[in-house]
């Protein structure tokens, strides 16, 4: 782990370059004749989307890991893991919404994709607010590992019954257009390099959140330790 | 076992009925919120038969959340939980009692609601009333096994109300819509069968399968 | 009848290390009485032995049912009386004792329910909520449980407390009664003098560390 | 004595409060609420204008009685509402200090959760907010001061006590009517006036002055 | 200072009568310790001293102040610890003092708090939860408030029980001081040899009775 963590800041550089190339190549690819300038939200929208799933699916993982290994390790990552998470799915709603605006006309809109998204988001959310209640790390860290569990169990039936609720019935206000234009030509590389760039961000972030965890954990040791020898 | 199961169940019934007034308040609330959509919409009866799905799925959900705020406080006020989980049951028995108990006085609750709602919104489908109730139930299954563990969950957490509501509502959201779909297809054309159910159906094995053993690993010091 | 033998056992909570080396081993018949400070770890040790707590380093037989391993086999054979009743105050006595019953599924009839709550001297109160009652009365209450339940290994968290002067002797017989039909019965205390008429063996717990007292120096 | 209300109201809130996620779990709540009600009623624009009054005072109803539960809980634990009642203080500021941290909370779930309304159910009434909120507040004042009551009348356990929480449904009613039909007639005409804005503010206080007498009346043995 | 005055004091809990007549008079610097069976109502009468229950029958005076008609004035003067900690658990132990501060509305700074806390041996937890306290913790803490109340009329309802010698000790060396300065102390305990070392009266309440208690049939 801590290795691993000293290995954190190169990554973090790497990051850092591989983003501002993408960036670059995203303020250069012409623009979309329909949509206009904010086509560009997109290279922020759909990898942070598939950023905020992925990191669910680690979450997943440590939460099992822990469960069954009881390991500190695993514990730390993924409470680091749901702040990671949290944050990739708040930048999907936002940038969304912000699209959302100019494109159909409203922030918000009852679609499939959207609401399985915002409760994705407040999954994230319940888990950090669970963890956070508890006061004794080994209590609240079993807790949430068993509610990402079962967050994992219900996100495809959400999923699911989210889109058939919608296409069953009333067809959305604005035609498919939530699974948006099939992106090719000249707009593809820089989202595919972009997504490369958001994978990276993602474990950088959650190392470095890791850390933080991991000092702070260290520190209330020390504190309590110090106390039960005063 | 299952005489432990039922006399677990038992003590929450009887001290419903003794004082703790879950049920009334949980009433209470339903019926409040059934006379505030009603000021609120004034609805014309067709409109209100639209609404009668929505209504009481959504007074389910809120009724038995409230309800699960004091499923483990009477748990807590002699240690009693410890002393429960001293016993030679597994974890998962314990789960089941806590379980009953609280389905119970759920079940009193929607038998009620259900009778109620079409009275006070004019809505005249009184044939439909016992498939409405069976979806219900079948609902409320599902609905309290992920409570009692989310109530487990966030028995000792702070401000543990809200974040029980928290972590049930977006957990529990394709229960709801199951439900409203299902119930809207049973006031539309009388049949009961279809996707939806099989959906509502799915979640309660899902949950009833997995929640004694999430229980089992929340209570592992 | 089978022995208790721990070894080596280590508890901490999160970071604080409560216990940090315990072994004990008691024979058939035989009652540990353990003294030390508050906060010292008494009432955890008995969590422990009770497979409340899940065993974090080293080992605890009772008899050869290994505690760590098969904790639901051995809350067959072990009764915690805590520092809490764990009654349920709208409950009666002998709704609270049906319900002990069941869920510890032992045998026992009303009769015997009743002969209980007669014993500790609540006979007059067999059919109030417990929640009025007074201190002594749950503590008493809460002891009937042990004429109910037949145990290997009786755990007692301070059992003395809140009992007036009968009850104290009452208690006492029934513990004496219980090792002399080769039970093993573990104890935490502040009341040297209520444990005196006892046989008993004296262990201090200090520093997370069990020792021996000597009569002497006997906390 | 205004500092022993503080004090009071402090630890039932601030004490909640000293982790950083209890705000947003609030708010994520109240989210969530609307999800559900989404799930359940479907409302086009125009219906979700209509629905919003209903819904807001559902939702104000369910989140104080969620928080009513856990009032006397925190009280309970180690007869600590006997603690409470052995200090110097009159009876009326025990409950004025259980009142105010309640009010406290609903308060601000209720704030996050009109502009949360709007936005998700995209009605575009934004000028009302701020008569919305009052209307909200004034509801809730009387709404915390029943609420804490039955809360108490619930807690002591007396048989014939959940009787009269039964009793305050009636009591309740009219007020929340009153809200909701104010705030119809605020999205109507933009006028906070009329016959129930001043129902409303008879309950409020009627209810504030009788409160904490009943109280006190309820506490002594 | 002033005295304490009961007279022909009676209580009932609905039907059933707890305390038929019960006359006492404990002066300044005295220290009355009420001994009985379980359940024969010493905590019932430190409850109407407390003011806690509406007195029913007779009268009692703490001085000039009449605690049936008076109860808000006389609560100034009093503290009861009880057999309840009447602690928050998810309050540290300077929150819980600091809620009681408030609510008796004395005057202690922050310091006082602490060093009150620092009294009873709680130092290296005083900002943690007291939920996971051990009980003598829980119960040393509900002692402490004893330090930051300067009341006249100390009600102490098995003040020792899970207590363990040093706290014991401690716990009489407060009560001590209490007296030297003119307190007055009314005490129920199951513990005549922790009393002991206290200058105090002691009295045998008995079928609602409240009988002197000669030093041959203590109990
Ligand atoms: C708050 C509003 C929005 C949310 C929560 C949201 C959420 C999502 C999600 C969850 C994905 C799927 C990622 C995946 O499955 O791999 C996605 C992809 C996408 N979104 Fe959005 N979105 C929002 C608004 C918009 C708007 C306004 C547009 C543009 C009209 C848009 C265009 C797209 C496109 C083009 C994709 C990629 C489609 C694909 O890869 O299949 N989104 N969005
Ligand atoms: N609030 C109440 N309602 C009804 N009965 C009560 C109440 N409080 C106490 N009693 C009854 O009054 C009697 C005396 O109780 P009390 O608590 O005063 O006894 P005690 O002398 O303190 O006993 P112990 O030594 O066990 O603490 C008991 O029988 C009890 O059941
Ligand atoms: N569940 C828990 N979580 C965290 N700490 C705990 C827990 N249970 C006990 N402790 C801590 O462990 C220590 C030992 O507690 P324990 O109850 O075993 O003491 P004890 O010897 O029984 O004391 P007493 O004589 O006061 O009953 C205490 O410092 C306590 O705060
Ligand atoms: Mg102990
Ligand atoms: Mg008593």
């Amino acid at each position: 782990m801590n290795r691993l963590l000293a290995w954190n800041r190169w990554l973090g550089w790497g990051t850092l370059l591989l983003l501002s190339a993408c960036l670059w190549m995203v303020f250069h690819v012409p623009m979309d004749y329909q949509q206009g300038n904010a086509v560009r939200i997109l290279y922020v929208h759909v990898p942070s989307a598939k950023m905020a799933l992925f990191v669910y699916l680690i979450l997943t993982l440590f939460s099992i890991w822990y469960l069954w290994k009881k390991s500190e390790t695993a514990d730390i990552l993924a409470e680091a893991a749901a702040y990671v998470g949290a944050a990739f799915a708040l930048v999907t709603l936002v940038s969304g919404s912000l699209w959302g605006k100019p494109m159909w006309g409203t922030w918000w809109a009852w679609d499939a994709r959207l609401t399985s998204m915002l409760v994705l988001l407040i999954l994230y959310v319940g888990i950090i607010a669970l963890r956070n209640a508890f006061d004794d790390t080994v209590k609240g860290g079993r807790a949430t590992a068993i509610l990402a569990i079962f967050g994992a169990v219900d996100l495809p039936i959400i999923h699911f019954s989210v889109v058939w609720w919608r296409t069953l019935h009333q067809p959305p206000s604005f035609n498919q257009s939530a699974s948006g234009p099939t992106i090719t030509g000249p707009l593809l590389p820089p989202l595919i390099w972009m997504s490369v760039a958001f994978v990276l961000l993602g474990m950088f972030l959650l190392l470095l959140k890791a850390r933080e965890i991991q000092q702070r954990r260290t520190l209330d040791a020390m504190e309590l330790e110090r106390a039960s020898h005063a | 076992m299952l005489k432990a199961i039922y006399r677990l169940a038992w003590k929450d019934v009887i001290a419903d009925f003794r004082h703790r007034s879950t049920f009334s308040s949980m009433l209470f609330f339903a019926i409040a919120v059934l006379l505030v959509f009603q000021a609120a919409f004034e609805p014309d009866p067709q409109e209100a038969q639209r609404l009668v799905p929505g209504l009481l799925w959504s007074t389910v959900l809120f009724t038995t959340i409230l309800g699960l705020g004091r499923v483990f406080q009477a748990e807590e006020e002699n240690g009693a939980l410890e002393g429960l989980l001293l016993a030679p049951l597994p974890r998962g028995a314990i789960f089941f009692g806590k379980w009953l108990g609280n389905l119970v006085l759920s079940l009193l609750v929607m038998t009620m609601l259900v009778p109620l709602t079409l009275v006070l919104f004019n809505v005249t489908i009184w044939g439909h009333v016992p498939m409405l109730l069976l979806l219900l139930f079948l609902g409320t299954m599902g609905l309290t096994a992920l409570g009692v563990l989310l109530a487990a969950m966030t028995q000792t957490a702070r401000s543990r109300e809200t974040l029980l509501a928290l972590l049930l509502l977006p957990l529990v959201a394709p229960l709801l819509i199951a439900g409203v779909q299902s119930m809207n297809s049973v006031i539309a054309s009388g049949s009961l069968t279809g996707p939806w159910l099989n959906l509502l159906l799915i979640f309660d094995v899902v949950y009833l399968a997995l929640a004694p053993w999430g229980f089992g690993w929340l209570m592992e010091e | 009848m089978t022995p208790l033998q721990i070894l080596d056992m280590a508890h901490r909570f999160g970071r604080r290390i409560v216990l940090r080396r315990v072994t004990l081993r008691v024979e058939p018949g035989e009652c540990a009485v353990l003294y030390g400070a508050n906060g010292s770890g008494k009432s955890t040790l008995l969590s422990l032995l009770a497979t409340r707590l899940r065993i974090q380093q080293g080992s605890c037989l009772l008899g050869d049912v290994n505690l760590q391993t098969h904790g639901d086999l051995a809350r067959r054979y072990i009764v915690l009386i805590g520092h809490h009743s764990h009654l349920y105050g709208h409950l009666s006595p002998m709704e609270n004792l049906l319900f002990f019953r069941d869920m510890h599924q032992v045998a026992a009839d009303m009769d015997a329910l009743a002969d209980a709550i007669g014993a500790v001297g609540l006979e007059p109160f067999a059919h109030q909520p417990v929640r009025w009652f007074s201190a002594g009365m749950k503590k008493r209450l809460s002891l009937a449980r042990l004429l109910i339940a037949r145990p290997r290994l009786l755990l007692l968290d301070e059992p003395y407390s809140a009992l007036d002067q009968d009850g104290v002797s009452w208690l006492n017989g029934v513990i004496h009664r219980f090792q002399h039909q080769g039970g093993l019965v573990v104890m935490a205390s502040h009341d040297p003098e209520k444990v005196q008429p006892l046989r008993h063996t004296p262990w201090h717990l200090h520093g997370g560390l069990l020792q021996s007292v000597t009569e002497s120096h006997r906390c």
